[in-house]
């Protein structure tokens, strides 16, 4: 029997699997596929302290390999979610992490002072790639300073592992993870989507209704290692790797790359099962190998010509 | 329940034996094209409306699965009929006899049961889902099926044979009245001696035909029940991407000064009532 | 007949499709293939002031949708090229742009000077993705300051016209177009590669002997095009998009987006006479559509919900 | 001159019908695969150790073309043995008959002429690129092939007509002599009456065993030509992908205190002196 049971902080998951939030609903969505107690945790959809409805359509668009998303971060709110949807996610012997975003930094700390004394949610994931509108629509994950404050407010707020989700549009990623590590960050998501954009050449307009949108998949695959590793490389605390994964072969990519954790995203539309898929996969490499645990894996790469 | 399953393409099962334009059609390489899968486990029966995803591509790209309407199930097979739009319908039809690929569904809901007679209202492949919920209510219905011309109305002489009356419409005039489906409606409606407010619309066809539809349905108080398009990533809910605006009946909800909501066609539709549609 | 031909601050094309940097040697390589008059321009390997060896290898990667590179810029030399290159290039109707880089802003500078002087030379492209080795490291393009130095220099040293050509690994790329424009740029050059790792999972080591390589194809087009929207906003001067560029469809993207021209990289590796396909594709679109003259379409994007 | 053509995926024209085990081999749904294509336009006859990139996929992914030495041209043909490896050479396999497909070459140099008798080293599916070699020059080789086990050794009947004298290996031992094939060439060097030292080694096979081979060829004073691999983008001396460090020969680049210089192993190779390669 191998081992994949891995720690992020306080957190222990019975195997190093999530889903990334947005890409697996509030978990029901995908309960008539799978077995929700056999994921290492669940990240739900972004929430913020009010409903949104998002954007227009089309929000979706394929591109090479990938996909473009604008849903506009539409969500029933942190209230509604408590209500209707921990009911259901509570029944399963899995950790519940919620994702939450805010316009302001009010309302990522009345978000996360309100999602931490629901029970049932085991961690929070801060999703930092939204403008700050109060401050001139800087984007709270691409500026130093808005991103400490932001994530430094919301550590006063809350005492549950806190998970900050950097955004891949900058130029060192390393040095924007340790700003997050500095100001109180758990562990880091690395990648969120990467801004895109996708023309109907015969409209001359954009395919998505918000003109940009959020490009995921395994396009992006090449990018995220080399950020989750850059990450990995910058900072202490355990980092959540994501962007791409479509199989085992992938999450080991990021595992290797020093990972502690890895998220399944676009995988889950293109096959409902992906998730599951990838936890018997790690598994099956790491027995074929002969490796006895999970842990023995992560960070293990060794460069070349050094 | 839907399910996650691999199929195999098989031997064409669903050609229309009746319809020997309709059979070349679909047998050249032309732009319509018939799938039949063959399951490779068990599967949940579908209801007429509803559709599955189908995987189009081998590698990466496409990516995602497609969604289509279920077009018929024969000898354990499931039936589609689908018209060539881009990569992803291109690289299926380029799948042979044998190959296999994964499928999701029966997704979504049907076609709500008709009571007596009904008017189907087909744009071009739309065609395809409407005809299913035909054959399973046989002569019952008033079909208006229109196209660009003719090469585009597949399945004429089956959907005429399923009809208790059909009328066609091409914007060319190369077959049947030189018309919009939804004006050869509108002239039926005021024309015919049927008591035709009692008659339900089933309909399947783009969103222009869609809203035309709505005018003449909101005008005349007809309930009209409308499959819907929307591009979609998963097809399961999960992804939001599908979403149409529907409008709050609920007077506790319209307090919010909210006349809409967002619903998914992949789950809360693609069937919706067409009265119900915020355009 | 349609009109194909452009301009690029000073130089007059015939078409809009270049040859992106890297992607068509020295141009010698595909005169076996295609007939070099038809191109837009020829855009040469990246040249430094003296010859490099490169990389070791594996130097390429197949990524889903795209590839990563480390070359490691191996070129004969700004000398060698004058004296090899140039003259067989000389017998075309095409204008050449030397695409070039540097170690410290002096090699920059000499590079420059150097293959101002030659005869057939119509343009630089300066390649900035380059670390500043005599300062820390810092890439120059991903640094204002150093950016502006560099630019501002080879601005001085030449009469050519000068593009520089952007790197995406930045935050805000419209932010450094405009330090570009102002140190003095005559158009740019957008996207480089977009810097990623492929890492062996039997291995645990990138598959590329330099560990990390840049990203090109299909997979970034949506990237790039978002980028060359972002810059031609930002900026004044003509802009030349390219990343992923496979087809005239594709190319027309970046067109109406607002480049001024386009180029073609990694898709002469896929077919060598992609670029000519191109060319006949743009030409028939516009026939198609009614469109006399190209410079009818260049910008003409129009935004939804606007 | 090679050119960029449209080839049609044609039947078979390469089976081996001396050899029924590599026959069965190739024909099941195993790890060979023999790829017969039909040019649709007008072709430059490649020379043995040329090669061909063939695009290996539809869409985008796999994206680039893939590098295949010529086993055959046959009936206006061209003929290709390959091993599935990746992505790649699973998409080629999935390929039917009049499937078209984007081909660009003869590529590369070929093999040097023989003068006489020559010695033919293959590992695995190096036996690719050497076949048509020793088919052009029959009964002349002394050929030495090895593989894993049996069931690699394919077109072995094939190989053994061809050949002057054929010697077999394989790590295993499920056929010929268990040994590694270099081994296996050396003792027929040290303990062979033929003077050797004339003989000529054409070689091809993974990395490894042409390093080996090097240490015996250096030591021996024998000129070995060798077919290398590397991961090509273009195929056509464009990416500088392929390098390959040759030792500097010329006495006056020597003064630069250069000992090797990159080569395009797609362009100046794919053969190489055996002795020029600094490993
Ligand atoms: C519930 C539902 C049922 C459908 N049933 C059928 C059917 O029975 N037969 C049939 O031929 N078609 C049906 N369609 C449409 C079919 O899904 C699209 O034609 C197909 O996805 C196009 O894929 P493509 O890769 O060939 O085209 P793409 O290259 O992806 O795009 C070509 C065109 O199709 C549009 N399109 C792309 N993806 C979708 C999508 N997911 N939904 C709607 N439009 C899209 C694009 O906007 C574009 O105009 C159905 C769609 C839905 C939502
Ligand atoms: C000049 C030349 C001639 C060749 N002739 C033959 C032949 O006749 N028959 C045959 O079966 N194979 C031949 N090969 C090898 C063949 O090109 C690779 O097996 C093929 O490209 C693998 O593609 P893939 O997508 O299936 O594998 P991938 O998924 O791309 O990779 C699978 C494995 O193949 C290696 N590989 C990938 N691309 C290449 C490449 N371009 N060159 C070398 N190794 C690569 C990878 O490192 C990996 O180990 C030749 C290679 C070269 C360079
Ligand atoms: C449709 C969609 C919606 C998403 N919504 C969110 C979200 O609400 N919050 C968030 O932090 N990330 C969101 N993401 C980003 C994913 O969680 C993930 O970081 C990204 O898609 C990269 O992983 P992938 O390539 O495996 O999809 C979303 C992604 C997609 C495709
Ligand atoms: C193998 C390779 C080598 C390259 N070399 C250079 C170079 O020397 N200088 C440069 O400015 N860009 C170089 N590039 C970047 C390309 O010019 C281009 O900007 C990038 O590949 C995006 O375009 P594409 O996706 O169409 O390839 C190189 C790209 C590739 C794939
Ligand atoms: S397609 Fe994903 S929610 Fe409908
Ligand atoms: S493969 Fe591109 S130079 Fe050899």
């Amino acid at each position: 029997m191998v081992n994949l049971s891995v720690t992020i902080g306080p957190l222990k998951l019975k195997n190093p699997v999530m889903t990334a939030s947005g890409t697996f609903g509030y978990g029901e969505e995908y309960a008539e596929y799978i077995d929700l107690n056999r994921l290492g945790a669940i990240v739900v959809k972004g929430l913020s302290i009010t409903p949104r409805d998002g954007n227009p359509t089309p929000r979706v668009v394929e591109t090479p390999a990938g996909m473009l998303n604008a849903i506009g971060l539409q969500n029933i709110g942190v209230r509604s979610f408590i209500r209707e949807k921990l009911p259901f996610l509570r029944q399963f012997d899995t950790p519940v992490i919620a994702n939450f975003f805010g316009d302001t930094v009010d309302e990522y700390v009345r978000a996360a002072v309100e999602l931490s004394s629901a029970e049932g949610v085991h961690a929070l994931e801060m999703n930092i790639s939204c403008p700050n509108k109060q401050e001139g629509w800087i984007v709270f994950g691409t500026n130093p300073t808005a991103m400490a404050e932001v994530v430094g407010e919301v550590r006063k707020a809350t005492n549950l592992p806190l998970i900050v989700k950097l955004t891949p549009n900058v130029a060192d990623i390393g040095c924007m993870a340790k700003v997050a590590q500095d100001a109180g960050a758990d562990a880091l998501s690395v990648i969120n989507t990467i801004t895109g954009m996708v023309i109907d050449i015969r409209k001359r307009k954009p395919v998505l209704a918000n003109n940009t949108g959020g490009l995921s998949g395994p396009a992006i695959r090449p990018i995220a290692v080399r950020m989750v590793w850059e990450t990995c490389k910058a900072v202490g605390i355990p980092v959540i790797g994501m962007g791409g994964i479509m199989n085992a072969r992938d999450a080991m990519e990021f595992l290797i790359a020093g990972a502690r954790s890895v998220a399944v995203g676009t995988a889950n539309f293109v096959d409902p099962v992906a998730a599951i898929a990838v936890i018997d996969g790690i598994e099956a490499f790491l027995a074929e190998e002969g490796i006895p645990d999970i842990n023995n894996i992560i960070g293990s790469l060794k460069l070349n010509g050094l | 329940m839907p399910r996650v399953f691999t199929a195999e393409i098989a031997g064409n099962a669903f050609l229309p034996e009746k319809d020997p334009v309709s059979a070349e059609m679909l047998s050249q390489n032309a732009q319509f094209k018939l799938l039949t899968l063959k399951p490779l486990s068990e599967i949940t029966a579908p209801e007429p409306g509803q559709f599955y995803m189908i995987q189009a591509g081998t590698a990466n790209d496409p990516l995602l699965k497609r969604p289509f309407s279920v077009y018929g199930l024969q000898h354990d097979c499931l039936g589609f009929l689908y018209r060539i739009r881009g990569k992803g319908t291109l690289s299926l039809s380029q799948l042979r006899e044998g190959d296999t690929l994964q499928v999701v569904g029966p997704l979504g809901n049907s076609y709500p049961v008709p009571s007596g007679d009904f008017i189907a209202v087909a744009g071009g492949i739309g065609i395809a889902s409407l005809l299913p919920f035909m054959n399973k209510y046989k002569k019952r219905a008033y079909l208006f099926y229109g196209a660009m011309k003719r090469d585009e109305l597949v399945m004429l002489e089956e959907a005429r044979e399923l009809s208790k009356e059909a009328f066609f419409t091409t914007d060319d005039g190369s077959y049947g009245q030189k018309d919009l489906i939804t004006d050869a409606l509108r002239s039926f409606l005021s024309a015919s001696q049927i008591a035709h407010q009692a008659l339900r619309i089933y309909a399947c066809g783009p969103a222009p035909m869609l809203k035309a539809l709505s005018v003449i349905t909101n005008a005349g108080g007809i309930v009209c029940y409308a499959s819907l398009e929307e591009h979609m990533a998963c097809g399961i809910g999960a992804c939001l991407g599908c979403m149409v605006k529907v409008k709050i009946q609920k007077p506790e909800d319209r307090d919010k000064n909210k006349e809409w909501e967002y619903k998914r066609v992949c789950k809360e539709g693609p069937i919706f009532s067409l009265e119900d549609i915020k355009w």
